[in-house]
């Protein structure tokens, strides 16, 4: 089966920050990704668990955005500027993918 | 002062704190007890919705006072200016960071429903009345607070990012639409549609906030465990004084407005309480860098549980001697 | 008229409408307001448990009427019928192609049993009998009607997928299974089950239909808002006759099988109301290219606030004029 | 004998018991119905609660009985030994490794507490008393058999990981945390504790039983249907009879502490049931090479029915017989 | 610690079609996978939210198959028979797993 | 935008064995992790989904943990000690991440 090079780049950031985060990638004309919810996590700033929280403040969510090669760097631009100042982590993963039309 | 300690008592004794005593005694011990978060908000949703509806409901009965326009005003303003006394006590106090102490003041001067929620189950097992509108009052008094706060830090030349998202989402918060919503179905509907759905938002109530303070202690327990290293005396200290400070000017507002014994009560319990949703996620947004363990921790392992269990029956003892109820 | 006006307005003002209308609101002002989906679906697991067992129970009471097997057949008829009236009605007044007009056609054919259960409550509240077994009815009629829809489509010679396992996941899709099981249920252990679950089943139905209307107004508000650009004038004059049109077929039908006047109101409103979660999921697997933007908002954002809010006390007011009841 | 099948034809007709054949009847017929996971949980959690509460509300009222202590003792041991003879027994009817034996063995020594909430339903409905702390008894049977089960094991030479963790999971497990904590809030608050939520933990406890048991049989069934080859006829025989050598031991400890009917009934329950929730998780982190298919299978889709339809009412009809009650 | 190369193919699906998926999946002989909750995404079809939905209609989850890499084409076949004509994302990556004898 | 080579490590594992899983990882140093839920899945031990369980036995996570490469071995020995004699999946992938002083 036909398939074309592409990057996969996954977010995991705060879930209040999850609406500032896709409205920076649409401005940066990255229109399709996907969101994971999270069930808890460890990193610098301490652990924490869904299950030990009220309210939204400290959730977490993954989001994952698929993206030709050339248009992952005005992507990173876009989601740094989200997460600069906020917990969270930014992977890229070089991906196939099928119906790269889609992309 | 007897009556303050039979009250306590009472208090104390009642299915509901022990139903959060229970919580934190299983949090601390490590049990894997939890509430499934979609739980819980169903619960909040429940207590929200009833607490809103019955206080419309009231409001329908006995007319809107004149008072309902000042008391909303002396709201606003109690919110916003309890984070200033909180920011001087925290500078004087404890040797948090201009910013944890400007985003600790915050939490303060806003409010935290359940300890309202709380409090009129109290009013209402003691036969004392209290002015429907205040769930009202509690609606208003959630956002200026976060206001305040970020004027502190900004006369500190720290940036801060509060754009016109943010502010559309606390104004239009989902507890605050919803106690406000419910509260002018209530208004709205009156006694006959509580006739209605009596069986629904009135007797099970208290059953519903037991297990919802039950959660309440799961996570304020869990909090103490993981992060109590953050209470050094000096913050534990305002945790505790704190409330009695705010308590104290929502009597004197109370007694201004010439509110009912239980007005006056609810507007002592809404000053003493702080904030652990609305205002955590505002502070997330706006004030990323300050340092969440120190907010959640006082509001919710600190203050939370002081004015559930000594708080209201003092300010519910003090508010009836003082309006001599 | 003056009936209807009375009960429209009865209607408008009754907590259940107005939850509805602050869900409606909230989602149109872009509040974070929410319900947890596990939450609302435990909701409509307790309402079709409530409405299926209630039925059952009232059949056990009064025997099973010599019209069940001919009301049950009508009602598959309808569901059948309903879509060739509604698909032809949608080349009239809209340009949607032929494969959107279909799925939009089975959503009218089906029902909606959110919708039903409002009318119960109505009738309920204003002292009028209906049988028993019309929840058996609102079962009967919610597969027929997919079937006439891809028949429709298989005419224009456009492929689509139905196979055997899409027909098990529509006939035995968990609403349905809920209100049948509910149903027998209720018949086999009568009132004396009643009574024993009655705290249950009856004290707190309206209030829970209250949370769970604010969910479906939370949806709604949020379908309308993000894609209410599909809502063509012609599209949306549809949405409003097709209820009507609807309607007037149950009504016929049920005043030729002779039914008690609150049985005519709900055969009425079955009629008249849309599915918007069984055939929505039967369409996106048998047909995926129709646009799921226009069956949902039509059926989810136009027909069912339009029931709920005018066309239920339309339909209770003609069907007692009617039968003289 | 007449007695017993009166009431277990009540039994099988009443609400509860149809909605769990319901659920396994959905299950079989592959429909799609299911409880979303946090609704269940949620359930769940109201059930502890109630029925701790409820418990420590009947200590409260009677005083404590001197048999209080020799009764939790008395569960103790038949925790501890049951899993001996279930062993034992499974080494002559089936041919499950050591291993797979050791686990069920863990499961029937171990309790079900949904079993035992139905049982006091049954009670409840046929006014036979009972021991209010027998729910303190449940808790104190859920760990014993786990210890047994690893002696087993440890015996045949078989490694097995038992870590304090593991102790800390088991005997603090969120399921005995909740129903000794509510135990105990029910003692302390007593008939006024119980007057202000009763119409929460009494008023809709059957009706959440239903809702909860409809789960349960979704489940079961489920595993049945995915699961029942290991259902070889040695393993199934020993689902039926262990229950009941299970009940004759507890009837025999029952009459020995000289309960009323209704506490031996409890005590022969307890001893019957098996445990499908905290003795699984137990097992998969202590011996995860043992089959879940086998234990979960025999647990909940074999002893849990049988135990629900036919073995409460066996076991409610002798010990009323026994005890001359 | 010794480790294998194998892939890792995750496609995003509406919910409803997930057990055509994962039968799809059996008959190419692909008997594991794991399926994540989805919260919402975005595409050429527009943005959605599980908070935002009723019913199981447009939910969507992902499904992650890790595989030897001889087996990936008979599996993207499968796979791509049941996505055709319904929405959703296929990807692949490179990837090394412990414990081969599993796949 | 400046990346950093990093190792994507997703372990599925009994969700009753998160807590032994994550403590492995902190005594290996490993202190940063994300727990993702896990809706069903299938593999040698049969399908499962968390509809059709009672309690926490059955249930599964995802525990990723993104790490410099130099860790790489010492996660995978302490994993490895966990997942040893329980059901689960490790696989390693290739990435690059923003803000690298973080892992
Ligand atoms: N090395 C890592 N691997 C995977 N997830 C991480 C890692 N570091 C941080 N995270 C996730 O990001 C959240 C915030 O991390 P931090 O900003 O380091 O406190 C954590 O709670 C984890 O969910
Ligand atoms: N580029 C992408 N990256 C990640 N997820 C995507 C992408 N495009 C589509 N999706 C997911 O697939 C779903 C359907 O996409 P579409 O078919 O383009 O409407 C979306 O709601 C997303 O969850
Ligand atoms: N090849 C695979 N790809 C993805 N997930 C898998 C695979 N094999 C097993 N799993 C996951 O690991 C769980 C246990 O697998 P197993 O130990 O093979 O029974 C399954 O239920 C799946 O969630
Ligand atoms: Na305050
Ligand atoms: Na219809
Ligand atoms: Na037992």
């Amino acid at each position: 089966m036909q398939t074309h090079q592409a990057k996969r780049v996954e977010i995991t950031i705060e879930a209040i920050m999850q609406s500032r985060l896709t409205e920076a990638l649409l401005s940066a004309d990255v229109t399709g990704f996907t969101v994971l919810p999270v069930l808890g996590g460890s990193g610098r700033s301490g652990a924490w668990t869904r299950a030990g929280e009220i309210g939204r403040a400290s959730g977490m969510v993954q989001v994952i955005c698929i993206v030709r090669p050339e248009k992952l760097d005005k992507l990173l631009d876009a989601a740094f500027d989200v997460v600069e100042r906020h917990i969270g982590v930014v992977t890229i993963v070089d991906c196939e993918v099928l119906r790269a039309e889609r992309f | 002062m007897e009556q303050i300690l039979s009250l306590a008592a009472t208090n104390l004794l009642s299915p509901i704190i022990l139903s959060f005593a229970l919580g934190v005694a299983a949090s601390l011990a490590r049990s894997d007890l939890s509430v499934p978060e979609a739980a819980a908000k169903a619960l909040s949703i429940y207590l929200l919705f009833a607490i809103g509806f019955k206080g419309g409901v009231s409001v329908s009965a006995h007319g809107i006072d004149v008072k309902l326009g000042l008391t909303l005003l002396a709201g606003v303003i109690l919110s916003a200016v309890l984070p200033l006394i909180a920011f001087a006590l925290l500078q004087v106090m404890t040797r948090l960071s201009r910013l944890d102490a400007a985003a600790v003041a915050a939490h303060y001067g806003s409010i935290s429903i359940v300890t309202f929620v709380a409090a009129t189950s109290v009013l209402e097992s003691s036969g004392i009345a209290s002015e429907g509108y205040m769930v009202a009052v509690a609606a208003a008094m959630e956002a200026p607070a976060i206001l305040s706060a970020l004027w502190l830090i900004s006369r500190s030349g720290n940036g801060q990012r509060m754009d016109s998202t943010l502010w559309r989402e606390i104004l239009l918060n989902g507890s605050i639409v919803l106690l406000v919503g419910a509260f002018f179905i209530g208004w709205a509907t009156g006694e006959e549609g509580l006739e209605e759905i009596s069986s629904f938002v009135v007797a099970p109530f208290k059953g519903v906030l037991c297990l919802f303070l039950l959660d309440m202690g799961l996570v304020a327990g869990r909090g103490l465990r993981e992060r109590s290293d953050v209470l050094r005396p000096g913050v534990l200290a305002f945790g505790l004084l704190m409330p009695v400070i705010g308590s104290l000017c929502g009597l004197g507002a109370g007694l201004l407005l010439g509110l009912s014994s239980g007005g006056v009560a609810l507007l002592m319990v809404l000053s003493a309480s702080a904030s652990y949703i609305a205002v955590p996620a505002a502070m997330r947004v706006a004030l990323p860098e300050a340092n969440p363990a120190i907010y959640l921790t006082l509001s919710l392992g600190v203050t939370f549980p002081f004015n559930l269990t000594l708080g209201i029956p003092l300010y519910v003892a003090v508010a009836t001697t003082m309006t001599g109820g």
